[in-house]
C-alpha cells in the first residue's frame, strides 16, 4: 500500500496490469503551455514509461495564470518552456524519461520522432499544429487527443485511426479563428477542464482500455453551466484526405522556404529559416553588445531589443519579433539584426 | 419551430444563447447559409442535430435540436 | 499586455474589475489533498488575495501520483502538505498572501479562523469535515464548494448560504461511506474534473459574478463517460439544522474527549487529545532514541517506530499510528510511548 | 417502465449501469425500500427523478428516468 503507484493499481479497470502498460508506454506532447503542462504532469504522476515534450517558447509572466509546472523564476529567466517543464516534473518523478525538444514542430521532425511513439496529446495553441498532428495520427495509426479551449468554452475529442472520424472529418479546412487568447482569454478552469477528459482518455488507452474510449464529441462552457456530449460517427468520411480511402496526408507534405507566422495572442510574429542549422549565438551576442544593443540571455536563447522591439533568438535559428504583428517590420528587422 | 443552442463567440453575437427558428425541411447546409446572415462566417462551424453531429445534406424536422459548435484554437 | 493576469483580466466576465475583486479576497481550503492541490494551485496563479491551507497530513510517496504541488523530495522529509504546498506555491506567485496550518480542523479552529473568509473550499476526504464546513459556511453566511470523488467518479455543487440548499438538506445524515481510496483508488484526471467545477465557481464568486451561479448537482464518471446535471432546489428544507429556520449547526457543538478516528483509506489510526498544548518533541525524541527506537522527523513531526508500527506525532499533540487500522491497538502504542 | 440510472459502486453492485423498473405511482421512498434488497443498503444515495432531486413523497410517474446518486468521501 506504500507504492506511489497504489491508489491508481487500486482502481480496478487499470490494476496492477494496466499499470505496467502504462509504464512501457512512450507518449508525444506538442505544446507545453496551459494544455500540455497539465497533461504532463499528470502523465508523469501516473508513471507514463516515456514523454517527449516540444515547445519552441520560452515562459513569460503572463503564462504563469494558467500553465502549471512553471514558477516566476522560469519567466524571470526566460527558461524554455519544455526544458523548464522537464526540470520541475523530474522531481516529481525521477522514473519517467523525459526528453525535451525546444523548437518549432514540422512534419519532418515529427515523422523523425515518431517510431515508437504510443499516444499524441494536443497541447498546441493553433490548429496548422492540430492538423499536422492529424494527418501524423493517421499515417503511423496512433491514437490523437484533440483538444482546445479559450475563454470558459472548451472541447475534446478522442481520435483513434479507423475508428472515430479525424479532425479533418470534422472541420473540412483550417477553421477561422475568431476568438484567441489575445482576444477573449482564458480562466486556468477551462484548461483543467480539457485536461480532465483528455487525460482520463489517455488512462484507457494506454493501460489497455480501448472498449471505453468515449465516443462523443465534448463541448462545455463552464462559466455558463453548459456541456453537451455530441455523436460524430456520421461526419466520419471515406473521401477524407487524411483518414480516407485514398488518403494523402496533406499535411505532412514537403515545405519549403522561409516560414514567417504572426503567432496567435502574442503580438508577436516568428521567423523560422528552412534549414535549421544552430545559430552562432556568443559571437552575435557579442556583435549587439558591441553595437550598443541591449541583450541578455541564457544557454539556449538570446533577446536582444531593436527599435523598441525585443527580438529572441533560439539555438535553432528562430527569431520571435515581439511588439508587432507586422510581417514585413519583423522581418525587417530580423534582417538587421542576422544579416 | 427549433432550437437553436450557440456556443462561444456565437452568444456573443447574438446577444443570447439560442435562437428559434423555424427550419423544418431545410438541410443543414440550408440552416447555415441562412444564419450567416445573422452569425457572420460559419466556417469550420460544426452543427449538431439533436446531439449528433449532421452532415450538411440532412434535412432537420420540426422540433429537432440544433447546436452550433464553433472551434477555437487555444490551448 | 505584459501583466501577468492578462488573459484572465482578458475574460469579459472577469475584467479589470473582477480581477481587483480577486485581489482583495481570503479563501479558506480544509485540506491539502487531491482536490486541495489543484485548488490552491488555481487561485493562486489566479491572483487571488490570499488563501489559507489546513492540513494535519504530511507528504507520503502514494500521495504523488494525483496530488500537485509536491515532489519526492517532499515525500522523502514527510513535509507537512500545508507548508510544503505553501513552499511550492510562492515560487508559483510571491504576490499571494499564504497562510499553511499544519493540524487537525475542529469547529474551535475554524471558528477562530472564520472572520474575513470570503469563501470555503472543499478539499477533504471525509464527511464529518464537510459537514463541519457545510455548518460553518451557513452559520457564517460564506459560499461552500462542496466536491468528492473516488475512482472515476466524482461530484460537485455550489453551496451559498440563503439561496441554495445545504449539505445537511442533500444528504440528511452523515453518509455510509462505501467506497474509499483505499478500497478503489482514484485516478487524477476525475480530481481535475472537480477542481475544474470548483474553480470555476471560485471565480465567479470571487470577481462578483453571482447571477452566473451553478445551481445544480454535477455527478460524472470520467470512465465510463457520464454527466449529469441535477436541479436541487426542491431538496432544500426549511426545517433543516444547518440552514432552516431554527438552525443549531449541530456541527459546530463543542467537543469533549480524547479525539481518536480510523482515517479513511490510510492503513492508519489518528489520536488527538482534547487539549492542543504543543508536544515536547525534542525531549520525546532524545527517550525514545536512548530507548533504542528508530526515530527520524523534521521541525514539524517526529516518526519513531513501535512493534513494528510507525507514529509520527506532531507539535500540536496529534499522533497517526500507521499500519493498523485497530483503534485499541493504536492507544496501546500510543500510550507506550507517550506515557 | 422506468430507467434507473446507477453510478459508483451501485454499478459495480447491479453488475450493469442501469435497471428497468416499474415504479409508476410509487413514491421515491418506496422505490428506495424495493431497491434495497437488490443494491443494499442505500442511507444518504440521493434520488434524482428527471434530472432534479425530488423528496421523499413525490411520486414517480410512467415513463420517469430515475437516478440514483451515492455520496463518496474521497478527495
Amino acid at each position: 500500500m506504500y507504492d506511489r503507484y497504489s491508489r491508481q493499481i487500486l482502481f480496478k479497470q487499470i490494476g496492477a496490469k494496466g499499470q505496467a502498460e502504462i509504464r512501457k508506454k512512450h507518449v508525444l506532447i506538442l505544446g507545453v503551455g496551459a494544455l500540455g503542462t497539465h497533461t504532463a504532469e499528470m502523465l508523469v504522476r501516473a508513471g507514463v514509461g516515456k514523454i517527449t515534450l516540444i515547445d519552441r517558447d520560452y515562459v513569460e509572466m503572463s503564462n504563469l495564470q494558467r500553465q502549471h509546472l512553471f514558477t516566476e523564476e522560469d519567466a524571470q529567466k526566460k527558461w524554455p518552456k519544455a526544458e523548464a517543464a522537464k526540470i520541475r516534473l523530474q522531481k516529481v518523478n525521477h522514473e519517467v524519461e523525459i526528453e525535451a525538444i525546444v523548437g518549432h514542430a514540422d512534419a519532418t521532425m515529427l515523422e523523425s520522432l515518431i517510431a515508437n511513439i504510443d499516444l499524441l496529446m494536443d497541447g498546441t495553441d493553433n490548429f496548422e499544429a492540430r492538423f499536422l498532428l492529424n494527418d501524423l495520427a493517421q499515417k503511423y495509426h496512433i491514437p490523437y487527443l484533440f483538444g482546445s479551449c479559450v475563454g470558459s468554452f472548451g472541447m475534446v475529442f478522442t481520435i483513434i485511426p479507423g475508428v472515430t472520424p479525424c479532425l479533418q472529418c470534422l472541420l473540412k479546412r483550417l477553421p477561422l479563428q475568431g476568438q484567441t487568447c489575445d482576444t477573449v482569454g482564458i480562466i486556468e478552469p477551462t484548461v483543467q477542464m480539457v485536461t480532465a477528459h483528455q487525460g482520463a482518455e489517455a488512462l484507457k488507452i494506454l493501460s489497455g482500455n480501448m472498449e471505453t474510449i468515449r465516443k462523443s464529441y465534448v463541448s462545455f462552457d463552464l462559466w455558463d453551466n453548459e456541456y453537451v456530449s455530441l455523436k460524430a460517427d456520421a461526419l466520419k468520411d471515406s473521401g477524407c484526405p487524411s483518414c480516407g480511402l485514398e488518403a494523402t496526408y496533406p499535411y505532412l507534405q514537403a515545405e519549403t522556404g522561409l516560414k514567417v507566422a504572426v503567432l496567435c495572442g502574442r503580438d508577436t510574429v516568428q521567423i523560422r529559416p528552412t534549414s535549421t542549422k544552430p545559430l552562432p549565438l556568443e559571437p552575435l551576442t557579442k556583435r549587439w553588445r558591441s553595437a550598443g544593443l541591449e541583450v541578455g540571455g541564457n544557454p539556449f536563447l538570446v533577446s536582444v531589443v531593436l527599435e523598441g522591439k525585443r527580438v529572441v533568438f533560439f539555438q535553432d535559428g528562430r527569431a520571435l519579433i515581439h511588439g508587432t504583428n507586422h510581417v514585413d517590420q519583423a522581418r525587417k528587422i530580423y534582417h538587421s539584426l542576422i544579416g | 419551430m427549433n432550437k437553436v443552442l450557440l456556443f462561444a463567440h456565437l452568444k456573443e453575437i447574438a446577444g443570447q444563447s439560442s435562437l428559434e427558428i423555424d427550419a423544418a425541411g431545410q438541410t443543414v447546409q440550408s440552416v447555415r447559409d441562412t444564419l450567416v446572415a445573422s452569425l457572420g462566417n460559419l466556417d469550420g462551424v460544426m452543427i449538431a442535430v439533436n446531439e449528433e453531429f449532421a452532415t450538411d445534406e440532412i434535412v432537420i424536422q420540426a422540433g429537432d435540436e440544433i447546436a452550433l459548435i464553433p472551434p477555437v484554437s487555444g490551448g
